[in-house]
C-alpha cells in the first residue's frame, strides 16, 4: 500500500476566512447599482398615495414635454405583460389579478401607478412630480382582524368577505384531549408585521439586444433561475432569450426570495425603448412596496396536566396577507401550522388558518418564514401553562421533548424530523448560562424589587427546503464542478448566494474532496447564462442542499479522475487523495493537474470515458432537516421607563455538522439580531386607512450596534442522515429562537407582578404600562 | 432621493452671505444634516440656497470676558471635544456627543441645529439650561437674545427672514456646579424622546442654582421655571429631586407619536429629571 | 389623528360664528393660504402653500360646512392634496360664551397621507398642533380689529 | 446653472461640471464611477454611504457635490495603499465582520475614523462609535471583534 500521499490541509470544519470578502473590503464588488452601460436610461415609479381608490384619469402630458423624460408608461400599456406571478398554491386559494401597473384601481400605499423612462435618475424623479393622477378614494382596511368583520371595506370586490383562503390541518383526538386537561391556557399573540430591511434596496437593470432578440436582466434576487422562468412567461420571450443575473446581493432575508413587478416593468421598458434601463428601489420604496414578514394574529390554546404534559394545542391563525399574492404570500402561513408540534411529544393538533387580505404590501417570506411565529407561539404557550402549574420552563421543556431514540420522528402535522437531541441543547444552554445560579440571583433581584427574567426557548425548525414534492417550484439543487485543464477547479452552483459565504464553504468542500488550495477553487453563481438551472438561496437550504450538489458532483468527478488516473498510470488499481492518484501497487503518483491536462488534452481517453472534468449534479433531498437548539435570555425591566435591558444572551444551536464555524457564528448572531428586532423594536405600523407610518429608517427601528448585546454561542452536534454531509443548515436558527426567548425573559421579569403575555414589539411605553397596573392590581 | 433643483450661491464673506439672504427667498446651509434629508425627500424645496460653509472666521470656540463664544459654524463634534468646553462648559460638550452619530456630529452644525429648531435636538436643553445667548445677524443689524426667546414653536424660532444665527455664547462654569444631560434616545431616529439637561449648584449646604432644560417633550425646548424654583433652597435630597421633578411637566402640552404618548412622554420626563438631577447634583 | 382643543376669541359667538365662515376671514387665517374661492353654498375651494420652516408643501382643496347650528356649533370638512401627500379632516367647532368672548372648542380627526404620512410620524401632532394655533391667533387678530 | 469643482479623490484630482443638487454620493458613483460607497437610505440613517471628507466621516447621501469642491475625498477604494489593506480592513477580513458586503464599505471607515480618535476603544464605545451605520447581517458582534483586533493590530 501507499504510504508517499501527501496529505494536504483539512478545510471543512475550520474557521476560514471569507474567499468573496477581498471585493466587498475594497469597495470592489458590483451589486446591480454600480452596473453602468452605455446609453443607460433610468427608471422612476409613481406610487398610489392612497391604501384604496379609483383610478379616474392620469395625466402624463406635462412629464412627456420635458426633453430629459422618454416615456412614460401605464396600466393601459402594460395589458400583455404579466401578471405577477404566485407560485404557491393552495385548495380554493382565491388569486386577485395582479398587473404590473395599476389599472382601474389602487389596492395599497405605494402600488406601482406609472414609469417615467428619463435620461438621468434626477429627471426621472423630478417627472413623478409631473404626472397627474385623479383618485377617487375608496374606505380600506388595513387589520386582518378588522378586514374580517362584517361590513369590512372589501379589498377586492369581487371577494366581500376579505378571505383569500382557508386551511384546516387536524391530528389526534383534540377534544378529548382538551376535555381530559387539568388546565387548559388561553392565549392571542401576535406575531406583528416586519419590515425586512436588506441594507440594499432592490434594483433592476434590464438590457435588450434587439439584434440577437435577448434580454438581459440583473436584479437584486435570490432566485435568479426561478426569476427567468416567471419573468420570460411573465413577457411572453422565450425562456432560453432571457438571462438573470444576480450580481453581488446586499442582503435577502427572504424579501428577494420573489419576482416583483419591477422585474417585469423593466424588461418591458428595455425592450420598448431599446435601450438599457435602470430602475433602483429608494429605502421609501422598499419599506412600501418590498414584501413584509410575519403578519399573524394567533389565537392558541394549550391543554395540559398538573404534572407538564402537554396533552394538545388549538390554533386558529389569521394570517395578513395583504392586497395581493406575492411569490409564495399563501404558503407561508401553513410552515407555521407545520411547525406547531415545535419540538414536544404531544398528538393533539388543530390548526385553523385563514388568510385575509387587507390594503397593505402583500406579506411573504421573511427570514425564519412563518415558522418565528410557530416557534414564538408553542414557545410562549409553554410557558404559559408551567406558569399556570407552577413548574419551572426549564422542566417542562424536559418533561414534553421528543426523545433520542424516537427518531425519525412522526410528528403529528405530518413531517419526519431526522435526528435531534434536545435535551442536551438545553442542558448545554443551561450550563453555559449558570441557569440554577440564575434563578438564585432572580431571587435575591426579587426581593430587591428588580424587574429580572430568565427565558427559554427551545426550538426546532424546517430547512434544507426540501423535497420537491413539497415545496412550491423544486426542492433540489445543482452543481458543477470543472477541473480546468490546468488543475484549477470551477464551481457553479444553483445556491445563488447573498452573504451566506457559499463562495467559501462550497470551496471548503472542494477542497477536502480534491487536495486542492482553497485559492484554486472559484464559486461562480446567479447567472443563468453560465449556471445550470438551480433553485436559490432561502430556507436555510443552501449548504444543505445546494452543498450536498456539490459534494455528488464531486464525488463522480472523483471517479472520473480515478480513470483519467489510471490510464494516466497504467494501472488498474489506483486511488484518489490529497490531490494525487496514486497506482497502488507502484506507488507512482500523478497530480490532479496532469490529469485536468491530460483530460482535456484528450490524447489517451479510457474506455468509455468523455474528455474533460466536468461533472453536474442535480440532488434531490429525500427530506427536510431539522436543526433545533436552545437560547436563554436574562433581562431586567426598568421599573420607572419600561426599558428592557438584556444582561444576557447565550445561543446554543445544533445545525448538524459545521464546515465553517466562523460563518455559522456569524448567521446566529445576524438571526439573532433580527429576532431582537422583532422581540423589542420593529414593527410595520399601517393607519386606519392604510398609511404605513413606520415609513423610513427615522421610524422603524432596525438594531443598531448599541442595541444589541454580546451573543454567547455554543454548539451542539447533530448530524442528520438526510444528506451525506450531515449538515442541517443555520441561516434562521437565531431568529426563530430569540423572539420567544426574549419575551418569555420579559414576562418572566414582570411575572410578580401578574402579567401572563405581552405582545412584541416590547417597547418601553407598553412595559410601563404592564407596570403601572401591576402597581395597582 | 432626490431633491429638487435649486440655485447655489457659495459667499466667501458674511456680509456677502447676509446680502444674499436678506430678501428673505433664499434657504441658508450649515450642515445640512435636517435640511439635505428633508430636500431629498421633496419636504423642503428651496429655490435658492446660499452655503455658509466657505465663510471664514465662523468655526470657532473661544474664551472671552467669562463667557465662551462658540460660532454658529462650530461642529457637534468641535463642541463635544473642544478641551475648552469640557473644562468650562461641560454640560453643552457631553450634550453635543449625544446628537444624532459619528458622521452626523462631524458636519452638523450648532447654528444650523438651532435654526431648525427640531422639537427634540439636544442642544436647546443644554443651552436653556445654560441661560445661553444667541448673536443673530441680518444685513444691516444684528441683535443677542436669551435662548429661550429664541425658540417659538415647532420648527419655528425668532430668526426673522434673512436673518442667520452668527453665534452662540454659553458661561463660564462657575466652580461647584454640576451638570448632566440625560437623554432617551428614539431607537430609530436617534432624536430625543425627551431629554433633559440639569445644572445644579450648591451654596452653604442647599441648592442655590438650579436650571432644567427640557427637550423632546412638547412642541418647543422649554426651561422648567416652575421646577428650578421648586429645588432651589432645599437641601436637594431624593424627596426634593423628586418634588421638583413632578413640576417639570405641569402646564404642559406634551407631545404623542407612535413611539410614546403624551402621558408617558410626561412621564419619562419626570423620571429623567430625577435622574439627571441626581447626577448633575453627584457631579456638582 | 385625533385633534381636539380650544381657543378663545375675543367676540362674542355671533360674530365669531360668522368670522369662522366668512371666506375672507378665513383666506387670511389659514396658514399659508394664497388663494380661497367660493364654489356653492358653504363650499370653497383653495390654494395652500404650507410652511414650516424648510418644510414646505403646496395643497389644493375644498372647504365645506356643514351641519350649521348658529351660533353653536357647525361642521368643518377639509380635503387638500399636494405632492407630499394629502390630508382629509373633519371636525366638530362648538362655540360658547365666555365673557363677552367665545370659546371656541375643536373636536375632530384629521386622516394624512403619502409622504408626510409616511415620514412624519414623530412630528405630525405637534405641526397639527401649531397649525391649529396659528390660525386662531389669526383669527383672534382679526377679530380684534373692529368690524 | 451647474457648477465647476475640483477634487481630490483617493489622491487623484478631476475636475467636474455639476449641478447644485447633485449629491456627493452620486457624483462619486455616477460620475466618477467609485461606487464602493453604497445608498441604503434616504435619511442620514444608514451609514452605507461614508467617505472621508478632508479626513472626517461623512454621510455622502447628505452632502451636494458642490459642497466638497476644493476638497480632499477618501472612498473604501482609496483604502488600501500599495495593494496592502488597511488595518481596519484586514481585520473585518480575518474576523468574518461583514455578509452580504453592502455596508462594509461604509461600517470600515467609520471603525476608521473611530480608531484614529480613541485608538484603544472599549466595547461600548465602539458601539456607540457605529451607531451611524446600520448592519443587518452580522448582529455587529464580528464587526466590534474587527475594531478591537484592528486597534490591537494598530499597538492601540
Amino acid at each position: 500500500m501507499a504510504t508517499t500521499i501527501t496529505k494536504t490541509e483539512t478545510f471543512v470544519g475550520k474557521r476560514i476566512r471569507r474567499k468573496e470578502d477581498p471585493r466587498l473590503i475594497t469597495g470592489t464588488a458590483t451589486y446591480v447599482d454600480d452596473i453602468q452601460m452605455p446609453g443607460m436610461h433610468y427608471a422612476a415609479i409613481l406610487r398610489s398615495p392612497h391604501a384604496a381608490a379609483r383610478i379616474l384619469a392620469i395625466r402624463t402630458d406635462a412629464a412627456l414635454r420635458h426633453p430629459g423624460v422618454v416615456a412614460v408608461f401605464t396600466g393601459k400599456d402594460v395589458e400583455g405583460i404579466g401578471p405577477v406571478p404566485c407560485g404557491a398554491s393552495l385548495p380554493g386559494l382565491r388569486v386577485p389579478y395582479h398587473s404590473v401597473l395599476a389599472r382601474d384601481r389602487v389596492y395599497f400605499v405605494g402600488h406601482p401607478v406609472a414609469v417615467v423612462v428619463a435620461r438621468d435618475r434626477y429627471i426621472a424623479r423630478d417627472a413623478l412630480d409631473w404626472i397627474e393622477v385623479d383618485y377617487e378614494p375608496l374606505p380600506a382596511v388595513a387589520d386582518p382582524e378588522k378586514a374580517l368583520e362584517p361590513g369590512a371595506p372589501a379589498v377586492h370586490p369581487e371577494w366581500p368577505d376579505n378571505i383569500a383562503f382557508t386551511y384546516h390541518q387536524e391530528a389526534g383526538d383534540v377534544d378529548k384531549a382538551f376535555a381530559e386537561a387539568d388546565v387548559v391556557v388561553k392565549q392571542r399573540i401576535v406575531s406583528q408585521r416586519l419590515i425586512p430591511t436588506a441594507l440594499e434596496t432592490r434594483g433592476v437593470v434590464a438590457d435588450w439586444r434587439s439584434g440577437e432578440k435577448s434580454l438581459t436582466i440583473y436584479s437584486s434576487t435570490q432566485i435568479p433561475h426561478l426569476m427567468r422562468t416567471l419573468v420570460a412567461q411573465a413577457l411572453g420571450l422565450p425562456e432560453n432569450r432571457l438571462r438573470v443575473v444576480a450580481p453581488e446581493v446586499g442582503g435577502g432575508f427572504g424579501s428577494k426570495l420573489n419576482v416583483y413587478a419591477e422585474e417585469i416593468l423593466m424588461g418591458f421598458v428595455a425592450m420598448k425603448i431599446g435601450k438599457p434601463i435602470k430602475w433602483i428601489e429608494s429605502r421609501r420604496e422598499n419599506f412600501l412596496c418590498t414584501i413584509h414578514g410575519r403578519g399573524h394574529v394567533d389565537y392558541f390554546e394549550i391543554a395540559g396536566k398538573r404534572d407538564g404534559t402537554i396533552l394538545g394545542l388549538k390554533l386558529k391563525l389569521i394570517q395578513d396577507l395583504g392586497a395581493y399574492h406575492q411569490l409564495l404570500t399563501p404558503a407561508i402561513p401553513t410552515l407555521s401550522v407545520l411547525m406547531m408540534p415545535g419540538i414536544y411529544r404531544f398528538r393533539n393538533i388543530r390548526a385553523e388558518v385563514i388568510g385575509v387580505f387587507t390594503n397593505c404590501v402583500p406579506t411573504d417570506a421573511y427570514r425564519g418564514a412563518g415558522r418565528p411565529e410557530a416557534t414564538h407561539g408553542i414557545e410562549r404557550m409553554v410557558d404559559m401553562l408551567a406558569a399556570e402549574i407552577g413548574m419551572d420552563p426549564a422542566e417542562i421543556r424536559f418533561k414534553n421533548f421528543v426523545r433520542p431514540d424516537e427518531f425519525p420522528y412522526a410528528t403529528p402535522t405530518g413531517l419526519s424530523y431526522d435526528t435531534g437531541n434536545y435535551a442536551t441543547a438545553l442542558e448545554k444552554a443551561m450550563e453555559v448560562a449558570g441557569y440554577h445560579q440564575l434563578r438564585e440571583e432572580q431571587k435575591k433581584a426579587r426581593q430587591e424589587g428588580r424587574l429580572f427574567g430568565i427565558g427559554i426557548s427551545t426550538y426546532g425548525e424546517i430547512c434544507a427546503f426540501g423535497p420537491s414534492p413539497a415545496t412550491p417550484a423544486g426542492g433540489w439543487e445543482s452543481a458543477t464542478v470543472r477541473v480546468e485543464p490546468t488543475g484549477k477547479v470551477t464551481v457553479l452552483t444553483g445556491s445563488s448566494p447573498h452573504g451566506q459565504g457559499q463562495e467559501t464553504t462550497f470551496a471548503q468542500l472542494v477542497c477536502d474532496e480534491l487536495g486542492v488550495d482553497i485559492d484554486d477553487v472559484v464559486v461562480q453563481h446567479g447567472d443563468t447564462a453560465m449556471v445550470p438551472y438551480g433553485i436559490g438561496t432561502f430556507g436555510s437550504r443552501a449548504t444543505a442542499v445546494g452543498g450536498t450538489a456539490v459534494y455528488f458532483a464531486l464525488q463522480a468527478l472523483k471517479e472520473k479522475i480515478k480513470k483519467f488516473g489510471a490510464t494516466l498510470l497504467d494501472s488498474d488499481d489506483v486511488s484518489f487523495s490529497g490531490g494525487v492518484c496514486i497506482c497502488n501497487k507502484t506507488g507512482r503518483t500523478v497530480s490532479l493537474a496532469e490529469i485536468a491536462a491530460a483530460s482535456y488534452r484528450a490524447a489517451k481517453l479510457p474506455p468509455g470515458t468523455e474528455p474533460g472534468l466536468v461533472s453536474t449534479y442535480f440532488w434531490e433531498p429525500p427530506n427536510f432537516t431539522f436543526p433545533f437548539g436552545a437560547h436563554i435570555v436574562v433581562t431586567e425591566v426598568d421599573r420607572e421607563t419600561g426599558a428592557v435591558e438584556i444582561k444576557r444572551y447565550v445561543a446554543v444551536d445544533d445545525c448538524g455538522k459545521v464546515i465553517n464555524p466562523l460563518l455559522v457564528e456569524g448567521q446566529v448572531h445576524g438571526g439573532v439580531a433580527q429576532g431582537l428586532g422583532q422581540a423589542l423594536y420593529e414593527q410595520a405600523v399601517y393607519d386606519d386607512n392604510g398609511q404605513l407610518v413606520t415609513g423610513e429608517l427615522m421610524d422603524y427601528a432596525i438594531p443598531k450596534a448599541t442595541m444589541v448585546p454580546r451573543i454567547e454561542t455554543d454548539r451542539t452536534e447533530t448530524p442528520t442522515p438526510v444528506n451525506p454531509l450531515g449538515i442541517k443548515g443555520v441561516g434562521e436558527a437565531g431568529t426563530i429562537a430569540c423572539s420567544p426567548a426574549v419575551v418569555n425573559s420579559v414576562v418572566d421579569a414582570l411575572s410578580p407582578l401578574g402579567v401572563r403575555h405581552i405582545d412584541m414589539p416590547l417597547v418601553p411605553e407598553k412595559l410601563w404600562r404592564l407596570i403601572q397596573k401591576g402597581g395597582q392590581a | 432621493m432626490i431633491p429638487q433643483n435649486f440655485t447655489y450661491q457659495a459667499p466667501k464673506t458674511l456680509e456677502e452671505a447676509l446680502a444674499l439672504l436678506a430678501d428673505g427667498t433664499a434657504k441658508p446651509l450649515a450642515g445640512g444634516m435636517s435640511l439635505i434629508p428633508l430636500m431629498k425627500l421633496r419636504l423642503a424645496a428651496p429655490e435658492r440656497i446660499v452655503d455658509l460653509g466657505r465663510i471664514p472666521g465662523l468655526n470657532y470656540i473661544r474664551e472671552e470676558d467669562g463667557k465662551i463664544r462658540i460660532g454658529a459654524m462650530t461642529t457637534h463634534y468641535e463642541i463635544e471635544t473642544s478641551p475648552l468646553l469640557r473644562a468650562r462648559c461641560p454640560l453643552l460638550a457631553t450634550t453635543a456627543a449625544h446628537i444624532g452619530d459619528m458622521q452626523v456630529r462631524n458636519v452638523g452644525t450648532i447654528g444650523g441645529s438651532l435654526a431648525h429648531a427640531d422639537p427634540a435636538a439636544d442642544y436647546p436643553a443644554a443651552l436653556l439650561a445654560l441661560e445661553a445667548e444667541v448673536r443673530l445677524v441680518r444685513a444691516g443689524g444684528e441683535r443677542t437674545l436669551p435662548i429661550r426667546d429664541f425658540f417659538v414653536d415647532v420648527f419655528t424660532t425668532a430668526l426673522e427672514p434673512g436673518e442667520i444665527v452668527r453665534e452662540v455664547v454659553v458661561p463660564v462654569e462657575a466652580p461647584g456646579t454640576g451638570t448632566s444631560y440625560q437623554k432617551v434616545a428614539h431607537p430609530a431616529s436617534g432624536f430625543a424622546v425627551v431629554g433633559i439637561a440639569a445644572r445644579v449648584r450648591r451654596g452653604d449646604g442647599k441648592i442655590a442654582l438650579a436650571r432644567l432644560g427640557v427637550t423632546g417633550l412638547a412642541s418647543k425646548p422649554f426651561r422648567a421655571d416652575a421646577a428650578e424654583k421648586r429645588l432651589e433652597g432645599t437641601d436637594g435630597a431624593e424627596t426634593d429631586l423628586r418634588a421638583a421633578a413632578a413640576a417639570v411637566t405641569e402646564g404642559v402640552e406634551a407631545n404623542s407619536d407612535l413611539y410614546a404618548s403624551a402621558e408617558y412622554r410626561a412621564h419619562l420626563a419626570r423620571v429623567y429629571a430625577v435622574r439627571g438631577l441626581r447626577s448633575a447634583l453627584q457631579a456638582a | 389623528m385625533k385633534i381636539s382643543g380650544s381657543y378663545t376669541l375675543p367676540a362674542a359667538p355671533e360674530r365669531t360664528y360668522a368670522l369662522l365662515q366668512d371666506p375672507e376671514a378665513l383666506a387670511a387665517s389659514m396658514p399659508g393660504c394664497r388663494e380661497l374661492v367660493r364654489t356653492a353654498e358653504d363650499e370653497y375651494e383653495m390654494k395652500m402653500n404650507v410652511v414650516i420652516s424648510s418644510i414646505q408643501g403646496l395643497f389644493a382643496g375644498k372647504i365645506r360646512v356643514a351641519d350649521k347650528e348658529f351660533p353653536a356649533r357647525f361642521r368643518l370638512l377639509v380635503e387638500g392634496d399636494g405632492k407630499i401627500g394629502f390630508l382629509k379632516g373633519e371636525g366638530v367647532l362648538t362655540l360658547s360664551p365666555a365673557d363677552g368672548a367665545t370659546e371656541v372648542h375643536y373636536d375632530g380627526e384629521v386622516q394624512v397621507g403619502g409622504m408626510i404620512a409616511g415620514v412624519g410620524q414623530r412630528l405630525l401632532d405637534a405641526t397639527a398642533k401649531y397649525l391649529i394655533k396659528r390660525f386662531f391667533e389669526k383669527m383672534a387678530a382679526r377679530v380684534e380689529q373692529p368690524s | 446653472m451647474t457648477h465647476a469643482i475640483t477634487v481630490t479623490i483617493n489622491g487623484k484630482p478631476y475636475a467636474h461640471q455639476v449641478e447644485p443638487r447633485l449629491l456627493l454620493i452620486h457624483y462619486l458613483r455616477d460620475v466618477v464611477g467609485l461606487t464602493g460607497p453604497h445608498i441604503g437610505c434616504e435619511t442620514s440613517i444608514c451609514g452605507a454611504c461614508t467617505v472621508m471628507v478632508d479626513g472626517k466621516a461623512v454621510k455622502a447621501c447628505t452632502m451636494f457635490a458642490v459642497q466638497a469642491d476644493g476638497r480632499q475625498i477618501l472612498t473604501i477604494e482609496g483604502l488600501a495603499t500599495d495593494g496592502r489593506y488597511d488595518p481596519v480592513q484586514e481585520a473585518f477580513w480575518n474576523e468574518h465582520a461583514l455578509q452580504c458586503g453592502f455596508c462594509t464599505p461604509g461600517m470600515i471607515l467609520a471603525a476608521k475614523q473611530l480608531l484614529e480618535r480613541n485608538p484603544n476603544p472599549t466595547e461600548e464605545e465602539i458601539r456607540h462609535g457605529l451607531e451611524g451605520n446600520l448592519c443587518r447581517c452580522t448582529g455587529y458582534q464580528h464587526i466590534v471583534n474587527a475594531v478591537r483586533a484592528a486597534a490591537a493590530r494598530m499597538g492601540g
